[in-house]
Order: structure tokens, then C-alpha cells, then sequence
């Protein structure tokens, strides 16, 4: 790697004597010698195991739940059920008030996703909580399911989620997030070309090589010690609170260590039901998602579909871009309204466009939960406007760089969310680029700055 | 219910003991029992362990190789006499799992795993199972044919071929992930050739159904044929004859059977791929 | 379940535990001997965190039954810093910080390593073959790769008989 | 030739923390009797290396070396709160809570120093290395250890400091949308060398070439342990991930690191890269957020670099063989 200082040199200052050195990581030693503490890297005597029985079905009005055999399965501690869990039905970002509570921790009346939670086994070894979780018998009632989001939208699809009462989640901007600037009907009239199209991306999973899980140990006090990979530790902990209306000052996370999280340990899937499992029984209790779980259970990145729409001039200005961006929320929302508004803040990229119309739709459906990942909000917005972007240039007859050079965003451009450009690069980053790949762009270009005011048309 | 472990000298009182313990299963290198219990199937409740020193030999007498069914993958790339082999042990996992995947273990892979045995089935293989009625030999297609009703306490002891003429194994597996990956497809073919023409031919893919499958038209049909891209043009259709490839998270039935020709093209002509 | 006895030995050190039966080689390091090192990221044999060394092989410990290990000499990482001095894959994945969260690092280390056994010179190849069942999230792998190829010449270097 | 070549290009920004839910993190910072420095903190290191930035970002602050600093991250019982680590926020949020308190701290610290040296404070500066001495007199000095153990056992000073950044939430308008969604923004482009096998559809990515503008490199190795990996990522989610093969059929899911498709240690491309810094005024030491942008821009530049390689837009990620030797017999068709 290189830094090119030939950027930006008066802005930066160099007589720091830490930062910009490239000090060994604190936790390097740790790493090679195998004792960095991760959540499940420590020795409890008595730990309890925890399995889940989950919905087999995408959609099922639960008709009735057997778990007497389970109970008395040898090596069993406990089995939970909805009723055993204080405020069952929560959302996650109800802690900044984005409601309403919509995903019971452990399903009761309907399943909404294949995998969903229904029972909860607490045992003395995996082994005896996989038994017993084979020995739950569940009655069910299939329901039409739905996986496509705009089929989800359309009058007379499958309700996934009563606690919205459509499948969408209502902002106070209406059935989807909105942005708007200037007039983009006016933007197309005017364009010499338009071009629309549509992108999509399937779910993609966090993967970290370490599962999301947490191990719950009683201390002294009646306070509960939880060790966890989450990356947010009071998030979590405040939620917990909530989900087992215990005060906060009852419970203690210990985490700070993750083997990897990519987004994908921001929920608040396993501490909770584990804490309340401790409580239940008196004992340590773990709950780690196996590879299975990790994979298909625990939230992805969401699938989205996006339609592009671009007013685009011959001389390579676009004058309007229109973006309705379906983001796949499966079956809860977790914190994919948030993702989806992330989305709307994004759009339309680094490129000043006077006249943009956005549309992001948070939808549900009957798939896994989706949350965060890497890039949450940003990474498939990213690939269709890149690849709408060469298209462009290509529909016009300009090179595909060039044409990002005529559009890019400089310090001062007003943004579609209304707020001006303040320290932009992208056309630094592009120059660097042009000159480091071979890749021909007109001397114009290479002559732009992000901090020169751009001249209007 | 529970679990346990049983160990066995002879492999006849595993077999016993298998036949009255319903949830006893034979484990091998344990990449397939072992994980299958791991992830929570209860119904498997012993590891039966059958430590009978002939099921670890390698042997070869008169050109008939008999490999015992607990060989590992390592062991075979570690033997000198089987490193025309190598291609097809060396793609079953990573060194970790190649040190404890076996011969035995690879024919119960399901598809698109079980590479080794689409490279036995190419060699013409027979299996050597140990039943309650006693010792048989099959044909490795019989075998795969009925892999998934086998009788209770069979135990697979091990497997033989004739060794093919220096030169005429190959085998290739197409994967997304390099070095490793679970297969597109794999294929082993064993080409004799007579006067410049196919003389004899034993083709078998992987990953093209439930269970490693030879290619019959096709191998018919090479008979007598010049190997060259022509002939390999003409006889396409052949190839995905007789095959019902899944389709999985590697990819999907469509892909497998149009990318199978090109793959087979790749490996029967090698000097041709541009 | 029946507690069944084990001897074998674990970097070094004669150890004796009692573990279930039909436990694995994983649960037997992890609940008994109190060597956290081999780490548990999938119970599959597909990501490689646990791997370990059984009388030299590189072994997924996950998948390896503890009762087939009676007797046998395991390696894990902690016994890989040999006197207090790291060895020299351990300083190679330092400086080529070829850790980030750390997850994988037991297992690519004892991939290595299994590796270096075998061969001590190992080409590009050689290693990409050596760490093919070893999943890395974080580093897209070629830190880890060029640390492997810089421990091997470190040791080349200082002579056989270093692995 | 059944292998053809293309390139392809992208450009992006991406935001630095997100205010849509207000955005607070709080540090604490305080000295051991012998001068060294505790931060305590509730921000999580996921692996991209959160308690070796702070430990520099804090040092550099109270002007001693790193290795006198130990974050200590994650105890709720010790550690004040912090949003968690998400959304690029870490370093930004965290490193400016870091910067208050340590800034605090050093302010104690100078105050105990000068009373014992008989200088103004405005007269002192910190060496970097463990001492604290008058401006252009480096001779008239006392060591941060001596002025620690002054502080606590003769003055009843405690040298320490508390931190706190909050960026206030930003709401949307309902009407048009106007907000703040972002303190600053990172950026990069991305040029990715491509080669398709049009017989199978096949993408091996041969080189990609990445320019990052990050704000500032606070630890150089440690942001392209970031970028590497992040790109590393872009090419995974570019031709091999997904949870569901077949979206939106929900079947054949992979389950496992066999099933679920990413590249191996031998897909790897040549992948080179190039900072840039424009400095953020309200980053930690103009620090912004490097490690999820990073994964994003290869994408499209290899989507269009398929493109140019054998003339199939694939419109859907991820790119796998099959939707591109589908699109190539279209063509055909």
C-alpha cells in the first residue's frame, strides 16, 4: 500500500508522532498465541446448553405446541416458551424509537420465516437439547407465503407481519423513505436520453468464522454475567433489559472481542433468551449459534431491487435520475428501516444531479430477517449505480471515466438530501486512478478539483 | 438415547453389532458421521470404530490394487505406487481432511461430494462388503445403486481395480473455489487406445446425479473413434445423456449439464483448450 | 453417558481425562484440558479453526473423535511458542499482520505448520494447497499466504530441525 | 480463445457514522500512579483493530507513547457507553470521545508538571516519549511517570478525563427528505481486470487496482489490512455469495463453508492499493471510516468489466457462471 501525499498536502499535518505510524496491533500477540478471549473462550463448570426448535414451514399459524415429552427428556433443565419470556414481542431499534415492536423473541401464534424460534431447549449437553428439541411436537396451520418484494406489495398478498398491518414500513414520509430535489419529470423532458433499467441482489451472510452466540454466567448480587461477540454492547444490553424487564443494572456484558461481525452481531437474537434461561435455572447457560444457524438463521445482508431511471445529456451531464429501491426486510424489521433510510441518505451517489427522485421501500417478506452488513444500506445501491453509470457512458458514446469526471460531486454541490458537499474526493481518487492503470481520460479531468467550485451549465 | 463409542477388532463382530444396535453407524475419518451428529441427528447414537489393520492396507499383487476401506486420502498421496492417483485424492479437502477422509467413507458422500469414488467407478472398481450373511463383492455401480437401502451391520472392508496402462487415468474436478471446492461437476475417464482410435473407454462423472454415474452412450459411442475435437463435437449429445445433476448452492442442474461437454473436451484433449 | 479415560499427550505433557464417550477431540481440548486454542466455527470440517496436529497430521479436531486419540500426541498452538521464544510462523503472521479478529489464526497456524512437517520449503502452491481448509474472513488471504512463505525462509535459514 | 479479457471502473463514496438515530459514544481516560494511561471504553473491536487505533489516537493526544496506553473495551460495568461498532462509526465516534478525555487528562497532567517544574502550562509540551518539558528548553524537564506519581501521592490530583461525542440526530423531512445523514464521507475507485471463459462462464478477477481517500491513515498497515481484506470481500460478493442461490426460490441454501461460496486462498487477484487523504475536520486526527467502503466499489467495477470483456450486462449479484454463459447464448440466440 501507498499513501500519495501529492493530495490534499496543505490540509494534512505531519508532525504527529502516533497517528499515521503503523504500530503493531495490541492484540497481535493474543491472535498468534491463540488466547484472545473470545465469548465461548472460557472454562464454566455446570454450563448449560441451549437448542432451538424452529418453524420447518415459511409461514404457519401455530395451532398448538407439545413439549411434555422434551421436559422429561433425560438432561433437560428447562424448556421455554413464549409465555416464559417477560415482553416477548420487541423490536430492536425501539431504543431510538423506530417502532413498532414487531418480532416476538420466541414465535406463539404464527411463524413468519423458515427457522423461526419457537421453543427453547435447556439442557445439560448439545447433545441432550438436540434430542429433546426433536421430541417438541408443534401443530401447524400452513399460511400462503410470500418471497418477493414487489409481489409483497401488491393488493392481496400473503400479510407477513400484523404488527404493521401491510408489508411495508410506514415512515412518516409514507410508504417509503422519499428524497427529492428539484423537479426530475422536468430532468427527463429535458434529457436527450433516457435509460431505465433494474438491479437485484440475493441475501448475503455476514460469515464470520466465529458464530454469534454469548455465555451467561449468575454472579453474586442476582446479576447476570454475559459474555458475548455482540458489536453493540449497551444496544444489547439495553435490549435485553427490556425483553426481561430486568432493570439494566442487573445485568453485566463482558464482549469487546468479536471473531469477526461484518454487521452480522448487531442483533439481539441470543443474549436475551440466554440470560433468561440463567434465570430460569440458576446456571450458566450458553447459547451458540452453530454453523447452520450462522449461516441461514442469523440476518443477512438484505436482498434489494433497484430501478434506475437516468435523464442524461449528450455532453455527459445527468440531468435526472429517479431510484426506487426495494429492500428485503424478511420477516421483522430488526434494523432494516434504519438500513433502508441509509439507502435514501445514499442515492443518487457522488455525482451532483439537479433533479433526483427517491423511493426506498422497506418491505417484508417471508424470509430470514435481513440487518446489517458491511456497507449496510450502501453496497447494492453501489453496484447499480456503477453499472448504470458505464452504461450511460456507453448509451452517450463517453468513456466510462470521463463521464463519472463531468458528474462528480465537488465541495459546495448541493446533495439530493439537501445538505452541500463538504470534503469530496472522488475525483482525486479517479486522477490517481486514471494515471495508475494507464487508463486515458481527457486532460480536463486531470485538471479538476474537488475543491474548485464546479461551473454551472 | 445418548451417544457412545464402540471399538472392534474383527470386523465380523462389527458387523453383528451393528445389525442389533439400530442407531450404530460405522465411522470413518468422520467427516460425514461425525459432523452429521455434530449438528444435532439424533438418531445416530454409536460410533462403531472397526480398527481391523487389513481395512488401513494398500496392497498390489498381479495389477490388482486393493485399497482397505479406512485408507486415507493422505495415505494414498504418500504412496509411491498411486501417485497416478494423486489427481483424485489430493481435490477431496484440505490436508486436515484429507488426513482423515477414507476410501470406505468417500463412496457414502452424497452428491456433489464423493469425488474418489467417481475416479473408482472410472477404474472399474469392486467393493468388498462384509454383511450378515457374509462376504460379497459388487460392482462399485451396483453398490452406489443401492447405497441408500444397504442392509444393516454392512460394512465396506474394501475396494479393488486392475491397474489402468500408465497414462489412460485422468480426472478432473470443476469447482468454484481454488484450490478447493465442492464440485460442478467431476469427471475420471480410463482411455485405452488402439491404433490411434479409442479401443476401450470408462468415463464417470460426479456431481451429474444422486451418486457418481458412468457415462454409458457416451463411452459406447467413443468406441472405435479418433479422439479428436471433431469426434467430440459430433458425440455431444452423449454426454449428458443419463444424467439428473442436482441442483444445489454449487450450481444449478442447467449449468452443470451445459458446462459437463466442455469440461470432459477439457480433459480428454488438453493440448486443444485454448 | 459413560465417562471413558484417555491418555495421551498434549504438547508435550502426558495428560489423563476422563470425557464422554463418543465426545470429540475438540470437546476433549476445549471442556477438559483447558487448552482454549482450537476454536469451534462450524462442528462441520468446513472452516478449519479447530485444526490441530495428531501425531503430526493436521487434523479438524471437530470432526475427530476423542477416543481415537488414546494414546496419540496432539499439537495445538499452545504448544507452538517453544521456551517462551514464538516460533517463526507466529512472528511471520505478526509482521505481515496477517490477523485481524484473530479467529482463524490457531488453525492457519497449525495448517502451517502441518505443512513445514512435510515440507520446509514450500512453494506459492504449496502453501495456498496447505491453508485450503482453513476459512479467513477478515484478510482476503494473501497476508496469511505471504507470512507462511516468509516463516519458511526464516526457518530454511536457520537450519533443519527448527519446525 | 475461450478466454477473453475486459476492465472496468467504479467510483464511490461512503458515509461515516449515521445520525438517523443520534450517535453517541462516550471514553474515559486515566492515569496509573506510575503514568500510564487506562482507556475505558464500551466499542467493540470486531478484528479491524479498534483497541490498537484508540491506544494510538490516545497517546498522540496525551503525548506518550502508545505502548504506555491499554484500551480496555467492553465491560459494562466499567466501560461508558458507546452506540457499538456499526456503520463506520468506530473509529470516528470512539476516536473523538478518546481525544476528549485523553485532552482532559493531559490538561491535569500539564497543570501537575508545571506546578512542579514552576512554569506556566501554556509553556510546556509533551516529547512524545514519556517526558514533559518547557517549550524550547528540552533540558527543564520532569517524566510523565514522576509528574503521575506527584499528582497521586503528593498533589490529590487525579490525571484523568472523561469523553463524550454525540453527532445529534438527524431526522428526514417527510416532505423532501432533507438531512444530515453523515459526518463525513470516505471515497474510492476501483479498476478491475477481468477474464471471463466463455465457454463456462467463469470470472477469474486478475487484478484490481484500488484507490482509497480515507481522511487519514492513523495506522497505515492496519488500513490496508482493512482495504486488502475489504476488496478481497468485493470480489466474494461480486461472483460468489449469496444465502440464496436461486432468490427469490428459497431453496438450495448453502450451510456451510462448502456451500457458501467464497473465494479461496487460489482465486486471489493481484490487488493493489493506493491511499489518498483528505483529512475529515471532525474525524480523530481527520480519520473517517475505511473498512466498509472498502468492499463496495469492486463490485461494479468487475460487473463492468465483464462487460467489457465479452459484451453480457449482469444486472443481478452475485455474477455466477451461470448467469453469464446464459447471457453469452443469449447473445448467441
Amino acid at each position: 500500500m501507498e499513501i500519495r501525499k501529492k493530495y490534499f498536502a496543505d490540509e494534512r499535518n505531519d508532525d504527529l508522532k502516533e497517528i499515521g505510524q503503523s504500530r503493531q496491533r495490541s492484540d497481535a500477540l493474543g491472535h498468534v498465541k491463540g488466547i484472545t478471549p473470545f465469548y465461548a473462550d472460557r472454562a464454566i463448570p455446570g454450563l448449560l446448553h441451549i437448542r432451538m426448535v424452529r418453524s420447518p414451514h415459511h409461514h404457519a399459524r401455530i395451532l398448538g405446541i407439545d413439549a411434555s415429552r422434551a421436559e422429561r427428556h433425560p438432561g433437560v433443565r428447562r424448556v421455554i416458551t413464549a409465555r416464559d419470556v417477560p415482553h416477548n414481542v420487541y423490536t430492536v431499534l425501539s431504543l431510538i424509537n423506530i417502532g413498532p415492536e414487531d418480532e416476538p423473541v420466541l414465535a406463539f401464534d404464527k411463524v413468519r420465516w423458515q427457522g423461526e424460534p419457537i421453543v427453547c431447549i435447556v439442557a445439560d449437553s448439545e447433545r441432550a437439547a438436540y434430542e429433546a428439541a426433536q421430541l417438541v411436537q408443534i401443530a401447524y396451520e400452513e399460511l400462503p407465503a410470500v418471497f418477493d418484494v414487489e409481489e409483497a406489495l401488491k393488493p392481496g398478498a400473503p400479510l407477513v407481519n400484523e404488527y404493521h398491518g401491510q408489508n411495508y414500513y410506514r415512515y412518516d414520509s409514507g410508504e417509503s423513505r422519499k428524497v427529492i430535489l428539484g423537479d426530475v419529470e422536468k430532468g427527463f423532458a429535458e434529457a436527450d436520453f433516457i435509460l431505465e433499467q433494474r438491479y437485484q441482489a440475493s441475501p448475503i451472510e455476514q460469515a464470520p468464522t466465529e458464530t454469534t452466540g454469548c455465555v451467561v454466567v449468575p454472579d453474586q448480587n442476582n446479576r447476570f454475567t454475559c459474555y458475548t461477540g455482540t458489536q453493540a454492547v449497551f444496544f444489547t444490553l439495553d435490549n435485553s433489559s427490556v425483553i426481561l424487564q430486568v432493570p439494566g443494572q442487573q445485568l453485566h456484558f463482558v464482549g469487546g472481542t468479536a471473531g469477526g461481525g461484518f454487521g452480522g452481531k448487531v442483533d439481539c437474537t441470543t443474549e436475551p433468551i440466554a440470560i433468561l434461561a440463567s434465570m430460569l435455572t440458576g446456571r450458566p447457560v450458553s447459547y451458540i449459534y452453530n454453523r447452520y444457524e450462522e449461516m441461514q438463521i442469523s440476518s443477512p445482508r438484505a436482498a434489494e431491487r433497484i430501478y434506475l431511471k437516468d435523464g442524461v445529456m449528450k455532453d455527459g451531464r445527468i440531468v435526472a435520475r429517479q431510484v426506487r429501491c426495494y429492500v428485503d426486510s424478511g420477516a421483522y424489521s430488526r434494523h432494516t428501516p434504519y438500513g433502508t433510510q441509509k439507502a435514501a441518505a445514499h442515492f443518487p451517489g457522488p455525482y451532483t444531479i439537479p433533479n433526483v427522485r427517491i423511493d426506498c421501500y422497506c418491505v417484508y417478506t417471508n424470509r430470514t430477517p435481513s440487518s446489517a452488513m458491511r456497507g449496510f444500506g450502501v453496497t447494492i445501491g453501489d453496484f447499480a449505480l456503477e453499472v448504470q453509470m458505464d452504461k450511460l457512458a456507453r448509451l452517450i458514446g463517453m468513456d466510462p471515466l470521463e463521464f463519472r469526471f463531468v458528474n462528480a460531486y465537488r465541495d459546495g454541490d448541493m446533495k439530493a438530501h439537501h445538505q452541500p458537499t463538504e470534503g469530496a474526493a472522488l475525483i482525486e481518487c479517479m486522477q490517481e486512478a486514471a494515471e495508475w492503470a494507464d487508463w486515458p481520460v481527457d486532460p480536463r479531468c486531470m485538471a479538476m478539483s474537488s475543491r474548485e467550485p464546479r461551473r454551472q451549465p | 438415547m445418548g451417544l457412545s463409542y464402540r471399538r472392534f477388532e474383527k470386523v465380523s463382530a462389527a458387523t453383528s453389532f451393528l445389525t442389533e444396535e439400530a442407531g450404530a453407524c460405522v465411522v470413518g475419518g468422520g467427516t460425514l458421521l461425525v459432523r452429521r451428529v455434530n449438528e444435532g441427528d439424533a438418531a445416530v447414537t454409536t460410533y462403531v470404530r472397526v480398527c481391523d489393520p487389513e481395512m488401513k492396507r494398500i496392497d498390489e499383487a498381479d495389477g490388482r490394487i486393493r485399497l482397505g476401506a479406512l485408507v486415507t486420502m493422505a495415505q494414498l498421496l504418500g504412496h509411491p505406487g498411486l501417485q497416478w492417483l494423486a489427481p483424485a485424492a489430493r481435490i477431496v479437502g484440505g490436508p486436515a481432511i484429507r488426513s482423515a477422509a477414507t476410501v470406505g467413507g468417500n463412496l457414502f458422500a452424497a452428491s456433489p461430494y464423493g469425488d474418489f469414488g467417481v475416479a473408482l467407478l472410472a477404474l472399474g472398481a469392486v467393493v468388498t462388503v462384509h454383511g450378515a450373511v457374509g462376504v460379497e463383492e459388487w460392482p462399485l455401480a451396483e453398490f452406489f445403486a443401492r447405497r441408500d437401502s444397504l442392509p444393516a451391520g454392512l460394512i465396506v472392508t474394501s475396494v479393488a481395480f486392475t491397474r489402468p496402462e500408465a497414462g489412460t487415468f485422468r480426472f478432473v474436478k470443476a469447482s468454484r473455489v481454488k484450490p478447493k471446492g465442492a464440485a460442478i461437476v467431476s469427471i475420471a475417464a480410463v482411455i485405452a487406445r488402439d491404433a490411434g482410435r479409442v479401443g476401450a473407454a470408462r468415463i464417470a462423472f460426479g456431481a451429474m446425479a444422486g451418486t457418481p454415474i458412468r457415462a454409458s452412450s457416451f463411452e459406447r459411442a467413443l468406441i472405435g473413434e479418433q479422439l479428436i475435437t471433431a469426434t467430440l463435437d459430433r458425440l455431444e449429445p452423449h454426454v449428458t445423456e443419463g444424467t439428473t445433476p442436482p441442483s444445489d448452492a454449487i450450481a444449478s442442474a442447467w449449468y452443470r449439464q451445459a458446462v459437463l461437454p466442455v469440461h470432459l473436451r477439457r480433459l480428454l484433449l488438453p493440448e486443444i483448450d485454448g | 453417558m459413560a465417562k471413558i479415560p484417555l491418555h495421551f499427550i498434549l504438547n508435550g505433557e502426558e495428560r489423563a481425562e476422563f470425557v464422554d464417550s463418543g465426545a470429540t477431540l475438540l470437546r476433549l481440548l476445549r471442556d477438559k484440558t483447558g487448552d482454549l486454542t482450537a476454536k469451534s466455527g462450524c462442528l462441520q470440517g468446513t472452516c478449519g479453526t479447530c485444526t490441530v496436529l495428531v501425531d503430526g497430521a493436521p487434523r479438524l479436531s471437530c470432526i475427530t473423535l476423542a477416543e481415537d486419540c488414546d494414546g496419540a500426541d496432539v499439537e495445538t498452538v499452545a504448544g507452538l511458542a517453544a521456551h517462551g521464544q514464538l516460533h517463526p510462523l507466529q512472528h511471520a503472521v505478526m509482521e505481515h499482520f496477517a490477523a485481524q479478529c484473530g479467529f482463524c489464526t490457531p488453525g492457519m497456524l497449525m495448517a502451517a505448520k502441518a505443512l513445514f512437517l512435510t515440507n520446509p520449503r514450500p512453494s506459492r502452491e504449496d502453501v495456498v494447497e496447505a491453508l485450503s481448509g482453513n476459512i479467513c474472513r477478515c484478510t482476503g488471504y494473501e497476508p496469511i499466504i505471504q507470512a507462511v512463505l516468509s516463516a519458511a525462509q526464516v526457518m530454511s535459514a536457520s537450519g533443519p530441525g527448527a519446525a | 480463445m475461450t478466454r477473453k479479457r475486459g476492465r472496468g471502473v467504479a467510483a464511490v463514496n461512503y458515509p461515516t457514522g449515521m445520525n438517523l438515530g443520534g450517535d453517541p459514544t462516550q471514553a474515559l481516560v486515566h492515569s496509573t500512579p506510575t503514568g500510564n494511561f487506562m482507556v475505558t471504553v464500551s466499542s467493540v473491536d470486531l478484528g479491524q483493530g479498534m483497541k490498537q487505533i484508540l491506544r494510538q489516537i490516545c497517546a498522540e493526544t496525551l503525548g506518550v507513547p502508545s505502548e504506555r496506553v491499554v484500551v480496555d473495551t467492553a465491560d459494562s460495568d466499567t466501560g461508558p457507553h458507546c452506540m457499538g461498532t456499526f456503520a463506520s462509526r468506530g473509529t470516528h465516534r470512539a476516536g473523538n470521545a478518546v481525544i476528549a478525555a485523553a485532552r482532559e487528562a493531559r490538561g491535569v497532567m500539564l497543570e501537575v508538571a508545571a506546578e512542579m517544574l514552576e512554569v506556566s502550562t501554556d509553556d510546556l509540551e509533551t516529547d512524545g516519549a514519556g517526558n514533559i518539558h518547557v517549550v524550547g528548553a528540552p533540558a527543564k524537564a520532569v517524566s510523565v511517570t514522576d509528574t503521575a506519581l506527584a499528582a497521586h501521592f503528593q498533589k490529590g490530583r487525579s490525571i484523568s478525563g472523561r469523553g463524550m461525542f454525540l453527532v445529534p440526530r438527524s431526522y428526514p423531512s417527510p416532505v423532501d427528505g432533507a438531512m444530515k445523514p453523515a459526518t463525513c464521507y470516505a471515497h474510492a475507485c476501483t479498476v478491475a481486470e477481468v477474464e471471463v471463459d466463455v465457454e463456462t462462464g467463469e470470472v477469474d478477477v486478475i487484478s484490481l487496482k484500488n484507490v482509497y481517500e480515507i481522511g487519514r491513515a492513523l495506522n497505515p498497515r492496519m488500513v490496508e489490512q482493512q482495504l486488502v481484506g475489504g476488496a478481497w470481500m468485493g470480489i466474494s460478493h461480486a461472483i460468489y455469495e449469496t444465502t440464496e442461490p436461486y432468490y427469490p426460490q428459497r431453496d438450495h441454501r448453502g450451510v456451510d463453508f462448502n456451500e457458501y461460496l467464497m473465494p479461496g486462498p487460489g482465486n486471489l487477484p493481484r490487488t493493489e492499493v493506493v491511499v489518498l487523504e483528505r483529512p475529515a475536520p471532525d474525524g480523530p486526527y481527520g480519520g473517517k471510516g475505511p473498512g466498509e467502503m472498502c468492499a463496495n466499489a469492486p463490485i461494479p467495477a468487475i460487473a463492468n468489466a465483464i462487460f467489457d470483456a465479452v459484451g453480457v450486462r449482469i444486472d443481478t449479484m452475485p455474477f455466477t457462471p451461470e448467469k453469464i454463459l446464459r447471457a453469452l447464448r443469449g447473445l448467441e440466440a
